[in-house]
Parts: C-alpha cells; sequence; structure tokens
C-alpha cells in the first residue's frame, strides 16, 4: 500500500530567551525527521522527555509550520501556511491530545464540541445534519446519547478521552495523531480506549502517527516504531525487528530500562550513566554519545549516517547479535 | 514484631459536598527489613494511607485506626512532639514530583542539614560531612558543589536523587515511596529504582513502594498489597501475586496490560472506579466484576484466608476460577 | 463495540453536581458572602424604591429643624428618625436617595471598565510581542500614578462633576482589567482544547472571544466585584474633595464634605453617611471574596 | 542578577517617558487657554499674553515644547509656581518629608501587623481567630479613610482630648527642621516636650494611612500562605518531622513572601493616594494636601510637577520592588 503522508527531513527549530541582554538560543526541537504514514496502519513514535516527540505531533497536524525539510499529504505538498487557509488538508490530519481533562473545552457542552469542527468546516452542512453525524459520532466512540448536553466536567478520564476521539474524527480524516493518548489514564481504562482506537483503525482504515513513551503500549499497537531521541530519529523499523533486535544502543538501553509485569523475568539492565541533556545542549556529534557505552571518537565528531532498507538506525557501532 | 502495623485504618475527608471516604478499612502489617509495594489506581486510597501515617494529611482529614503501632509504639495516642522525633528519623517519605518537593527557596545542602540538625547531635562540620556522605550514596557527582545548588539548577532526576538524601539522613527504620519514578523518563527511572533497592539491600531498611506500575512492582519488590476505592483487596507474594492473583480485580487489573495480551483486542475491565458520588453497595468492584452476583451486589465481603491472598471477595479466584464458598449470613 | 460501552454509560448515571450548584453550595457555606449578599440586595432595592420609601424629597428644606439629633437622643424627634443636616434637611431621605448614586456609580464604572479592560486584555493576551508590550507599556503608565490623584487630575481636566467622576475612576480602574484578563488569556492560551479548536479550524477571533475568552471569566468577575466597591470608595472620596457630585446632590462622600465643618457639634451629620459607605462596600467585598473562593478551585477546600 | 536588574531599567525608561507625556499633555487638554489659565488672571493685555506665551514657549511647536520640557527635567526645571512664584521643585521638596514621614510610619505599622495577622490567620484556617482577623481586615479594607479619620476625630480628639486635630506639632514649639523629619529634628531640638508633641500629631494620621495597606497585607499574606501551605516542599518539610514553627515560619513565610512584596510595593501607590484624603483632613503639610490645594488654586504648573515626581517615585518603589523580589527568589537570582 502507498503513503497517505510522508515526511523528508522535517524539522523545527525554536528560538528562546532573546531579550535586550541576552541573545537568543536556538532549540532544535526537531531535528531531520522522515517517515511515512500508511492507511490502516499505526507508526509509533518512542523516545523520552526531550526528544523531539511531541513537536513532531504538532508539526505533522500543521499547528506550527516546520522550519526545514517537507511534509506530503496524499502526495500534497504542506505549503508555509499549513492547514490555515485550506480546509481538505486541515480535514485529512487530525489529533489526540495526552491530557483527557485540558483538552476538551470546560464551557462546551459534549455535543458543541463534537459539532464545532463541522460548522467550521463544512458550513454547507444543515445544523440538523451536524447534530445527528455528532449523536453518530458520540455512539461510535461508546458513550450515550444523553451524553451529548453534558458538560466535560461531569465524564471521567475515560471518557473524555473518548469525546476527544470522537471530536477528532468528525472529519473524517485519513490521519489521526495520538500524542499520548492513554497515558493519563489508569490502566483498568487504557484497555478500553485502546481497544476503541484498534477498531475505529479498522473500520475507517485510519493511519496512526502514536506518539508514546510506554513501550508496552507501543509493542501491542504499532506496526512501525521510530525511535528518537534529543530531536532525531535514531532507529526506525518494523515493530518486531525493532523489539527483538534492536540495534541502536539507546533503543537497546530503552528496551532494557522499561519493567517488565513479570517477576519471574530475567533483568539484563543497561545501567546508562548520566542524565538527559537538555535540548538547549545537545552534545555534538552523536546525541547519544556521553551516555553511550560503545562511543568512540567517531561519535563524538559527527552525527552518524542514518542508514538501512525497512530498518533504519543512526549509529557507527550498532549492536549485532 | 511488625515495624509498621495497622489494623483497620479508615481516612474521611470532608468537601463542601458532604464526607468522602478516602481509605476504606485497610491493614497494612511491615516487618523489619521488608521490601513492599502498595498498589493501586487513581482514587484507591494508596497514598493517602501513608500519609496518614506519616501525620501528613491536611486538616480536613479525620483519622480513625483500631491500631496503628510503627517499632512498638501507639502513633494514635502520641503528642505532635512525640511523633515530630519519629518522622523524618525513622519512618521518611518522599514523593511523586521531586522538582516541586524540594523547596524553592533554599539550597540543597541546607535542605539535608536541616534534618541532621533536627534528629542528629553532629556539630556544624559533621553535618556538612554527613551530607557529603549522603550525596555521594545517592550518586550525585560533584556532592560538594551540588550541595550549594538551589533545586531549580537540578534535573528531576538529580531532584528525586536529593530527596533520597534526605530522606536517608538520619538512617530510617522505613522509608516510604510515594511513585518516586512516575514523573521520570524511563531510563532515570531505571536508575532511581535500582538506587532505591541497592539501599534497601544495604542498610536492612523497611521500603514501601506505592505506585500503579505493574512492571515497576515485578521488578521491584517482594511483597504486594492491591487497594481499591479506598480498600485492601488482596496481599501476595510478588510472584505468586503475577502467577494466581485471588481477587478478580487484581485478576483483571493483570489481564488488561497490554503486555500479557494474547490477542489485538485487550481484555477489558468495564466501567470507571467509584467515586464519591455512585459508590455502590456490597462489594465495591462488583458493578465492574464479571464474577459478581447478587449476593456480591448486596453484602460487604470479608477478607479470605491467608492462602486465598486474603482478598476481599465472597468468591475469590483460584487460577482464574471463582471458588464457591458457603454463602455468608 | 467492546463491551465497555454499555457499562461506562451505566456507571454516569448518579452525577456529580452541576457547576453552578456547587458554585452556590459553596458560596452560600461562606457565611460572610451570604451577609453580605442580602446587605447588597437590601440597599438594592433601597435605591430602587428610593422615592416610594423615604419620608421626604432630599432637598426639602425644614428651616425651623436645623441640626436636629436622631430620634434616640435628647431633643430627637420621630418625624427625623436620624436627624437633620445643617439646612434642615432630612437625614434619612438623604441617605436613602444616596444609595441610588452610589449604585449607579458602581454600575457605570465597572461596566465601562470591564468592558474596555477586557477586550484591551483579550487582545493584548493574542497580540504579537511588540502590541503587547506597547499595551502593557500604557497600562504601566496609568498604574505609576497613584489612582485618587490620577482621577483628582482627570476630574480637574473634565471639570467637577458626578460624570467626569465616572470616567475619572473607569479609566483608573481599567488597567487591573487588562493586566488579569492578559494574564488569564495567557495561561489559557497554550491549554490542549484550544489548539484543539484551531487544529478544528477556528479562526483567531473565534479563539479569542469563544473560546478562551468563556474560560478566564472567573478571575474577572471576582474583579468587577471588588471593583464595585473600589468605584464606590473611590467616587465618595472625589465628592468629599469636592471633585465629585456637586451639592446639593444627596452623594454620600459629599454629605460628608459638606458636614465637616459640624463634625464637633452633631456627629450625625458624619456618622452616617460614612457607615452607608462602610457598609455597603463591605457587603459588596464579603460577596467578592465569597465569589472568589468558590469559583477559585485551588483555594476550596479538599 | 545584573542581567535581571538590566532588563528591569529596560522597561523603565520608556514608563518615565510615557510618564512626562503624561504630565506634559495635562496642561495642554485642561479646557479654555492655558496661558490664561496659568496666568491666573481675568484680563490678560495682548503685550503680557505674548510674553507669558514666549516666557512659557507656547509659541513653538508642539513637538519644541515637548523637548524643552524634557530638557527642562532633566535639568531639573519643572516650571515655577504661579501662585507663589517659586519653583515647583524646591516647593515639593520642602514639603516631602512631611509625606515621607507619615508613609513611612503607616507602611512600618501595615507590615509590622499584616505579616503576623496573616501568617497567624492563615496558620488557624477556619478558626474563630482567622476568621475574627480577616473580618477585621476586610472591614479595614473596605474603610472609607475620609471618614474614619474623622470618626477617630470625633472620638480621640474632640471625645477624649488624647491627640491633636491638625498640624505636625503644636504651635508652642519653634525649631529649625534641618532633616524635615519632625519626629527627628524634634528630638534634636532639645525642646522639653517637642518630641512628645510630634509623636502625639503623629498618631491619628498614621493609623488612618496604615489602614487600608495593613488590610491588604494581612489579606495578601494569607493567601500567600495558604496557597504555599499546600505545596509539596511544606509537606516534605513537615515529612522531616520538623516543629510547625519552623515549617510555617521558615519554609512557608519564605516562599509566601514572594507575593507579599509585591504586594508592598504595590500599596505605595495606595499610600500616595491615601495621603491626599489623610493630609488634606488632618492639615498635614505634605504633598498630598499641597496637590489637592494646587489644584483648587489652578496653580497647574505645581500640578503638573508634582504629577510627575509622585509617578515616578512610584515607579522607583516598583523597580525596587521588583529587583528585590529577585533577590529574594532564588529563580530569578540564579539563572
Amino acid at each position: 500500500m502507498s503513503a497517505i503522508l510522508t515526511a523528508e527531513n522535517l524539522k523545527r527549530h525554536y528560538e528562546v530567551g532573546g531579550g535586550a541582554f541576552r541573545s537568543a538560543a536556538t532549540v532544535r526541537a526537531l531535528d531531520g525527521a522522515s517517515f511515512a504514514l500508511e492507511p490502516g496502519k499505526t507508526l509509533a513514535v518512542v523516545g523520552e522527555s526531550g526528544c523531539g516527540k511531541s513537536t513532531l505531533a504538532r508539526v505533522v497536524t500543521m499547528i506550527e509550520p516546520p522550519s526545514g525539510g517537507s511534509l506530503a499529504i496524499e502526495g500534497r505538498e504542506v505549503g508555509p501556511d499549513g492547514a490555515a487557509k485550506d480546509r481538505d488538508l486541515r480535514a485529512m490530519v487530525q489529533i489526540v491530545f495526552q491530557d483527557p481533562y485540558g483538552s476538551l473545552n470546560p464551557r462546551q457542552t459534549i455535543g458543541q464540541t463534537l459539532m464545532e469542527p463541522l460548522m467550521l468546516n463544512r458550513p454547507e452542512i444543515k445544523a440538523e445534519e451536524r447534530e445527528s453525524r455528532a449523536r453518530e459520532m458520540l455512539r461510535m466512540v461508546g458513550l450515550r446519547d444523553e451524553h451529548f448536553d453534558r458538560y466535560p466536567h461531569m465524564f471521567s478520564g475515560g471518557q473524555r478521552q473518548r469525546v476527544a476521539v470522537g471530536r477528532a474524527l468528525m472529519l473524517e480524516p485519513k490521519i489521526l495523531v495520538l500524542d499520548e493518548p492513554v497515558s493519563a489514564l489508569d490502566l483498568s481504562i487504557q484497555s478500553q480506549v485502546l481497544n476503541l482506537l484498534i477498531d475505529l483503525q479498522e473500520k475507517f482504515q485510519l493511519a496512526y502517527l502514536f506518539i508514546s513513551h510506554d513501550l508496552s503500549v507501543v509493542r501491542h499497537l504499532a506496526d512501525e516504531v521510530m525511535v528518537m531521541y534529543l530531536g532525531r530519529p535514531v532507529e526506525t523499523g518494523p515493530k518486531d525487528e525493532i523489539f527483538a533486535h534492536p540495534r541502536h544502543p539507546y533503543t537497546r538501553a530503552l528496551l532494557s530500562a522499561t519493567p517488565v509485569a513479570d517477576p519471574r523475568h530475567e533483568k539484563t539492565r543497561i545501567k546508562l550513566e548520566g542524565e538527559l541533556p537538555s535540548p538547549m545542549a545537545v552534545p555534538e556529534g552523536c546525541p547519544f554519545n556521553p551516555r553511550c557505552w560503545r562511543a568512540t571518537d567517531e561519535c563524538r565528531r559527527e552525527f552518524p549516517p542514518y542508514e538501512g532498507e525497512r530498518h533504519r538506525y543512526a549509529c557507527y557501532h550498532p549492536i549485532e547479535e | 514484631m511488625p515495624l509498621l502495623e495497622i489494623r483497620n485504618l479508615t481516612v474521611e475527608f470532608s468537601t463542601t459536598s458532604g464526607a468522602f471516604r478516602a481509605v476504606d478499612g485497610v491493614d497494612i502489617t511491615v516487618e523489619p527489613g521488608d521490601l513492599m509495594a502498595i498498589v493501586g489506581e487513581s482514587g484507591s486510597g494508596k497514598s493517602v494511607s501513608m500519609l496518614a501515617v506519616m501525620g501528613l494529611l491536611p486538616w480536613t482529614a479525620t483519622i480513625t485506626a483500631d491500631l496503628m503501632a510503627f517499632n512498638g509504639h501507639d502513633l494514635r495516642g502520641m503528642t505532635a512532639k512525640q511523633r515530630r522525633r519519629i518522622i523524618g528519623r525513622d519512618m521518611s517519605m518522599i514523593f511523586q514530583e521531586p522538582m516541586s518537593s524540594l523547596n524553592p527557596c533554599f539550597t540543597v545542602g541546607f535542605q539535608i542539614r536541616e534534618s541532621l540538625k533536627k534528629h542528629t547531635d553532629l556539630d556544624r562540620k559533621g553535618r556538612q560531612e554527613r551530607a557529603v556522605e549522603l550525596m555521594k550514596l545517592v550518586g550525585i557527582p560533584a556532592p560538594e558543589k551540588r550541595l550549594g545548588a538551589f533545586p531549580h539548577q537540578l534535573s528531576g532526576g538529580m531532584s528525586q536523587r536529593a530527596m533520597i538524601a534526605m530522606a536517608l539522613a538520619c538512617e530510617p527504620k522505613l522509608l516510604i515511596a510515594d511513585e518516586p519514578t512516575t514523573a521520570l523518563d524511563v531510563t532515570i527511572q531505571a536508575q532511581i529504582l535500582e538506587l532505591l533497592t541497592g539501599l534497601q539491600e544495604r542498610t536492612g531498611m523497611a521500603l514501601i513502594l506505592i505506585t500503579h506500575d505493574m512492571g515497576v512492582v515485578a521488578e521491584t519488590v517482594k511483597r504486594v498489597q492491591v487497594q481499591y476505592a479506598g480498600q485492601k483487596v488482596e496481599e501476595q507474594e510478588v510472584g505468586a501475586l503475577f502467577d494466581d492473583p485471588h481477587h478478580p480485580y487484581t485478576a483483571a487489573l493483570l489481564a488488561a496490560l497490554p503486555e500479557r495480551a494474547t490477542e489485538r483486542r485487550l481484555p477489558t475491565i468495564p466501567g470507571v472506579v467509584p467515586g464519591q458520588f455512585d459508590r455502590p453497595t456490597g462489594c465495591l468492584f462488583s458493578p465492574r466484576c464479571r464474577f459478581a452476583d447478587a449476593h456480591c451486589k448486596a453484602v460487604e465481603p470479608v477478607q479470605a484466608s491467608p492462602e486465598m491472598g486474603l482478598a476481599l471477595c465472597h468468591y475469590p479466584l483460584s487460577h482464574g476460577e471463582p471458588t464457591k464458598k458457603e454463602q455468608a449470613s | 463495540m467492546s463491551d465497555a460501552s454499555s457499562a461506562t454509560a451505566r456507571t454516569i448515571a448518579q452525577a456529580p453536581p452541576s457547576p453552578l450548584k456547587d458554585f452556590w453550595n459553596a458560596f452560600s457555606e461562606n457565611r460572610g458572602a451570604t451577609a453580605g449578599l442580602v446587605v447588597f440586595m437590601l440597599f438594592l432595592l433601597v435605591a430602587i424604591f428610593a422615592p416610594l420609601i423615604s419620608p421626604y424629597a432630599p432637598d426639602t428644606q425644614f428651616r425651623d429643624a436645623l441640626l436636629q439629633p436622631p430620634v434616640w437622643t435628647d431633643g430627637g424627634t420621630w418625624q427625623f428618625p436620624l436627624g437633620t443636616d445643617p439646612l434642615g434637611r432630612d437625614m434619612l431621605s438623604r441617605l436613602i436617595h444616596g444609595a441610588r448614586f452610589s449604585f449607579f456609580i458602581g454600575i457605570v464604572v465597572v461596566t465601562v471598565a470591564t468592558f474596555f479592560g477586557v477586550v484591551i486584555g483579550v487582545i493584548a493576551g493574542f497580540a504579537p510581542t511588540w502590541a503587547d508590550t506597547l499595551i502593557m507599556r500604557v497600562m504601566d503608565i496609568v498604574l505609576s500614578f497613584p489612582s485618587l490623584l490620577l482621577a483628582l487630575v482627570l476630574v480637574a481636566i473634565l471639570g467637577p462633576s458626578l460624570l467626569n467622576a465616572m470616567v475619572a475612576i473607569a479609566i483608573v480602574l481599567q488597567p487591573h482589567f487588562v493586566r488579569l484578563t492578559r494574564a488569564a488569556v495567557l495561561s489559557e492560551r497554550t491549554r490542549d482544547y484550544v489548539t484543539a479548536a484551531r487544529v478544528a479550524g477556528a479562526g483567531k477571533m473565534r479563539i479569542m472571544f469563544r473560546t478562551v475568552l468563556p474560560n478566564c471569566l472567573a478571575p474577572i468577575i471576582v474583579q468587577a466585584a471588588l471593583s464595585f466597591s473600589t468605584a464606590i470608595l473611590d467616587a465618595a472620596a472625589l465628592g468629599f474633595l469636592g471633585m465629585g457630585a456637586q451639592p446639593p446632590t444627596p452623594e454620600w462622600g459629599t454629605m460628608l464634605a459638606e458636614a465637616r465643618e459640624f463634625i464637633l457639634r452633631a456627629w450625625w451629620v458624619v456618622t452616617f453617611p460614612g457607615l452607608c459607605i462602610l457598609v455597603t462596600v463591605l457587603a459588596i467585598n464579603l460577596m467578592g471574596d465569597g465569589l472568589r473562593d468558590a469559583l477559585d478551585p485551588k483555594l476550596k477546600r479538599s | 542578577m545584573l542581567r535581571f536588574v538590566l532588563s528591569r531599567l529596560v522597561t523603565f525608561i520608556p514608563t518615565f517617558f510615557g510618564v512626562t507625556l503624561v504630565s506634559f499633555a495635562f496642561i495642554r487638554l485642561l479646557p479654555g487657554d492655558p496661558i490664561q489659565l496659568l496666568a491666573g488672571e481675568r484680563s490678560v493685555s495682548p503685550e503680557r499674553y505674548a510674553e507669558l506665551e514666549a516666557q512659557l514657549g507656547f509659541d513653538q511647536p508642539l513637538w519644541q515644547q515637548y523637548f524643552d520640557y524634557l530638557f527642562g527635567i532633566f535639568q531639573g526645571d519643572l516650571g515655577t509656581s504661579f501662585v507663589t512664584r517659586r519653583p515647583v521643585l524646591d516647593e515639593f521638596m520642602a514639603l516631602f518629608p512631611a509625606t515621607l514621614e507619615l508613609s513611612i510610619c503607616a507602611i512600618v505599622l501595615a507590615v509590622l501587623l499584616g505579616i503576623p495577622a496573616g501568617v497567624i490567620a492563615a496558620v488557624n484556617r477556619g478558626k474563630f481567630f482567622d476568621q475574627a482577623l480577616m473580618t477585621t481586615a476586610l472591614v479595614g479594607y473596605s474603610m472609607p479613610i475620609f471618614w474614619w479619620a474623622l470618626l477617630l476625630i470625633i472620638v480621640f480628639s474632640s471625645g477624649l482630648g488624647w491627640t491633636p486635630v491638625s498640624g505636625r506639632i503644636s504651635l508652642m514649639y519653634f525649631f529649625d527642621t534641618p532633616t524635615g523629619f519632625m519626629l527627628i529634628d524634634s528630638a534634636m531640638s532639645g525642646e522639653p516636650g517637642a518630641f512628645r508633641s510630634a509623636v502625639s500629631h503623629l498618631i491619628l494620621p498614621t493609623i488612618v494611612l496604615a489602614t487600608i495597606p495593613l488590610a491588604i497585607i494581612a489579606r495578601q499574606t494569607r493567601s500567600a500562605m495558604l496557597e504555599v501551605l499546600g505545596e509539596d516542599y511544606v509537606r516534605t518539610a513537615r515529612a522531616k518531622g520538623l516543629a510547625p514553627l519552623r515549617v510555617n515560619g521558615l519554609h512557608a513565610l519564605r516562599n509566601a513572601m514572594i507575593p507579599v512584596i509585591t504586594v508592598i510595593g504595590l500599596s505605595v501607590g495606595t499610600l500616595l493616594a491615601g495621603a491626599i484624603l489623610t493630609e488634606t483632613i488632618f492639615s498635614w503639610p505634605g504633598i498630598g494636601k499641597w496637590m489637592v490645594d494646587s489644584i483648587f488654586r489652578r496653580d497647574y504648573q505645581a500640578v503638573q510637577g508634582g504629577l510627575l515626581i509622585i509617578a515616578v517615585i512610584v515607579m522607583l518603589v516598583n523597580l525596587t520592588v521588583d529587583i528585590l523580589y529577585g533577590a529574594i527568589n532564588p529563580k530569578i537570582r540564579k539563572r
């Protein structure tokens, strides 16, 4: 199947701190990400704080323009205006946020929240039609008709996240960006929402960009996995490959640091030294080199080439099995 | 003699819309050198019960218990002053948000030395030396320099290490760690957990880990207590708990873990944790339990035998199947 | 769909109280706030029905009853329950009519200051950095002058009258609304639901006034309540200095100014107008505090 | 820290020019012919008019006038009062110590009573003491101080005869006032009873002027303390087994003081506004009374000059508070 979204060397830099007596610093929040999304498939992006995964979500959703690289959706290049003037483009990509308590407007009923995208983007649709579509969406995400006129504060986190998913689907997008959609939910609620996402993907052949720091969720849901560190992807590949044969030392360390819910599981933990560097001061060369046990001078000089066919990684000293 | 023994602990908060019971008849027993976890989702009362033991709850809370003894002393009868001699010295606690748990107005060193000043006879020089020693113990590089740092100059992982150093200042017999790694990244979480278990082993203190993360539980502790909606529903050794959970809630929770899933659709627990306004009668888990019958919805369950993990259930599970027992009158 | 849907629906059956009810619970539990509300409503009724309940017209002079003391002191009569002023006017009637002026001042000033302050504040919160800086510097300039002094000077420019006093007070109060609104907007605009509205295609105006502003109202309402009392106080102060309402208007501050020279001879001409100001302002401030406690979840109990 | 101070100064400068612009515009916005207003004479002969116009620079274009005005400000020339024919700056400086003395006494009283009251109320939240203190504070906050002053005069001056009604010192005493602060000068004069007299004159105005700042500081301290008492680090301090006095008085108060300092700075504006009323009622010969008198005398040169100086004082105080704020808040200090 062909890609519905392709990103080439996508970048997003911020100027920060610039004041009268201080020179502005550049934060390379996202520094060259390339990937493709396919209908009905899930690309999971994993990494720790400061790795640029949330910035990636905002750039792909066209909330922020990229500082460099290119983004194409269904072969159409996204211009500097993003989706501001292009309703079709906007309808293609929608997003679900992490915090179910912050992502719904407290002063809007669930119904108004669901109808707002239609009202703004499809003014030709009549009010009754709008309402019936919103009510249908409510049922589809597993809520009931009488929830339509209620306000968000009357709902639990899981229910709010269902509403957020419903709102994202109102414009019938082809791509859904899921920015840590279950991280704020309790375990017993998490599985309900994950099942909903699986159902919807099958039903509408949605392409998911699934951002998470929880490797067990990623392992369950993803088709492809992209591991990021300090603004750059360091390893990309099919899920099973990544989990079974990680090549990049960081991926390996990340996998081994993730606790496994099995007391008999043999711990072979790679103990990473040191802290995550701040995105304001990314180390030269491969950004992982100060914490890497395989690093050499080469790694401190230049970022390694990002190579491979389906399983790509950027490392001078990949782990061989 | 257990280090910490609590029977039938109940905590209620008064709110504008009535009393809210956050902890409901919880028992906790901790032996010296114990390494245990209290697991539960939000609203399970896992933090509140420990804050009650530490005496850190706000004035809106009402605490009752049949027994609340630490190291042979009954905490209930103590004056505030007597209690303050114990907490921070023999029993200390670290919290979920390391960055906000350190006072932004004082240096890390000041805050560590303050504990020493309160609970030990060390002089100024001795306190400084001990502070440096503690910083080394928790793996903070360049300890002399870091003692002069303000909390906002430290990362989350470093702040949590400083918190641990502070908690260990007087070599406590019990350390309570309330979600110590939830706010941290995975690789940093691994470092902190390793540090905590290492220190526990070395010093022989007891460690209570409060968490919602089953992975952390499985890798870190020896014994687990599961709480749901303010009640203790089960207690087992960690291996046995993951092999053969006796309470339907524990079983359902473990089944919902994505890494234990056998198919693409995950097993779910329907519904949500009951809140202040929708507390069910009978067993609190009955509305969400797939084994529940009319009896469960009407009558409050009692604890099962220790072999059945003290499960708070009418029909505790054995290898996934409910055991039929005589209905309580 | 999975079994989850039906069960999630079931548990919501017993919903928590609505926000309005919750608010009222918190507000009415606060005894001070309730008392303030009762007093405020009482004064409001007095202000509305002043001509019906006052015994005399406020400017009727009883030449044979100058400076008559209140009824419970020696020489007082039921004809003038609170006594008369130096010109023989009935104190009670003048105080009752004075309530009208105070409420009028409060309502006009708060409406004007809130409207402009909120609009400018929302614009500043969304404007590019240079425009935001410009607006906030202008507000800094206004705030650099002590409020009463600036009001005095403005009245000196515009000429002493009640209307000009109100304009001056509104100008002086308005920067507080700008600052407050801007701060609220800045903290709200980064929330996810605002981004979600943008992703849904909402334009700038809609985001500003339909999405963000309604969520910033709580602190603005509290500030409006507190400004109501400030307006009454400042207008009375201007009246007292002779720069507000002009005699023989029965405005409380002006009445005090007229009575000043008699303080050693007739305590009642001084005491009652001031007491009216104090009680009104206190009632409004009690309500304002109650509003803040009920609207601000951070300071709520539990 | 230096960088922080500099960045504060940078915001100070445009505000300063804005304030000069406002005071410059003041005379030109007055209704009627400014020359006639300034001259204060009923019929001005054309020669005199032209002379005045040239003297005041009103024959120049507006921007030229503004730059002349600015230039004058930097040389300490704020114009000449039309009533007393003395430079406005001299008039101001002669009266300013009286206001400063009163204000300092008031703010000291407000801080010394307000902060402990707020802390005690917060620590005893919801109890009788808290409610009593906060009700009192709210009454103070709601007080029309001009009426409060009259009430105090009725009770303490005319009723009990404890304190004088007006002025800074009894007319019996004559001595030099080198510092302008009556408390210091009277103590140095060696006149028996002079200091006592100065103190007794100061008591009522100080109470009146301190009332509102006191209420504001007490309320702000309480709410800042309540907020801080809910913070994680206060829980940490309690978890260390520290005594309540140390937790509340050191760990909490230190953080709570950060917003309170700001409020104390802001109350300087409130204080100067209050000085206008207080000084008028107690015939206190300070700048507040002088401003009101000048407005009534239509001495607009004086009003213009006074307006500018007062605004600059408020700005300087706010600047100082901002820098102080940085000094007690390590997050700003060590960035």
